[in-house]
């Protein structure tokens, strides 16, 4: 059982943590990832973000540990950039392995949808018109309280 | 008491600083916020319901009591992910 | 909009997948990939995966083809090999590219969880004892359930 | 009339062959599931409801018309994935 957690500038090949993840376990049968990518569209030309040193190291590993049990997670990695990336560019990497492909699912779309309320990233968007912080959105808000019971802001 | 404050994202560039010492009668987080408010009239920003408190490293509720010396991150909506 | 389906004895790289998949329509921010392997324990020697020659690749276009149509897709990925594995190997990656992350993640939950019911697929295990056809499972039958109605019985 | 009939994994083994060609009096699957398991004894695998038909490259339900020529293929519940 292991948590790995991650918040860098550098860029990162979600393929490669991807296989590290994968057949690391031998009774470990499902391996179940996202990756978030920043999207073109609407003039945008980069993203920046912003998060808070430490606190959302701290946040990610919280969430991380969380899903490792509440589900029977083997492994669980949550790897976050910081700073300017332009469009294509990876932002975010969930992954978990799991005996059973429910949990490994159900726990990376866990870790992406609280990670979006409960961690401190900020993003600004950069367009010809100049920059603008991106609004927090209500459907990130019910996405993430599908997981949450009403008095359990952070899973700890 | 003194507080260390700590403003992030949109809040940091509306303050025009990332961090600052106040000395402010506030036995909470939401006091606090009154007391900015009241000090710079930005009520919109600070008091939106969405604008979180971390104190020490800790998010905490807005009715979290301080102490002398704690710091206070003021936090818009996060948007990662 | 494209769908790549494949059944294979040969391995495959379950990274590179998942970045072939990434970073190829700009206007797509969400990858989610499921990957399963064969799961060791209980004795388990070794797997092996028989299918119908024709029928399951339809069905798999079928499985893909329907995911693209119900949620946004830009991509949908099945790749499913057959004949002998060992303990380890992979046997099936799933992906899916959108323009959010919800359509990405609830499109490979869907297509894992109706291939295990509707697609001509049959395992059998190898152990020190002899060898045995896998049961189906009552759990796949609801996992796939939550995603059809009664009377569709295979997406079309 | 004549009828192919395939059978996959465990039922290929029960049966010990891949494929038959048969003449039957079936005008569905269902009926020609009969026809086999009177003909063969092998009722409980051949009658479990979980066992499907695939016609002509098909998954149908037991209820489909049978054609002279078609191909019937008997397959087990499916565990892939």
């Amino acid at each position: 059982m292991s948590v790995t957690v991650r918040v860098q500038t550098a860029r990162f090949d979600a393929g490669a943590l991807l296989n590290a993840l994968s057949g690391r376990d031998s009774d470990c049968g499902a391996v179940a990832s996202f990756s978030g990518q920043v999207r073109g569209g609407h003039g945008l030309l980069a993203l920046e973000l912003e998060h808070y040193p430490g606190v959302t190291e701290t946040a990610l590993e919280r969430i991380a540990r969380h899903a490792v049990g509440r589900w029977d997670l083997r492994q669980a990695t949550i790897i976050h950039r910081t700073g300017r990336m332009e469009i294509g560019e990876e932002i975010v990497f969930v992954g978990a392995t799991a005996p059973h492909r429910r949990a490994a699912l159900d726990a990376v779309s866990f870790m992406i949808d609280v990670l979006k309320t409960q961690a401190p990233f900020w993003k600004k968007e950069y367009d010809e018109q100049g920059e603008r912080w991106v609004e927090a959105r209500a459907s990130d808000d019910e996405a993430a309280a599908r997981w949450l019971t009403q008095t359990e802001d952070m899973p700890a | 008491m003194s507080l260390t404050v700590r403003y992030f994202a949109a809040l940091r560039e509306r303050m025009g600083m990332a961090e600052e010492t106040v000395t402010a009668p506030a036995a909470t987080g939401e006091q606090l916020i009154d007391w900015l408010i009241e000090r710079d009239a930005l009520a919109e920003i600070l008091a939106h319901p969405s604008t979180r408190i971390i104190v020490n490293d800790e998010i905490v509720p807005r009715v979290h009591a301080l102490k002398a010396g704690d710091t206070v991150a003021f936090c818009p909506p996060f948007s990662g992910g």
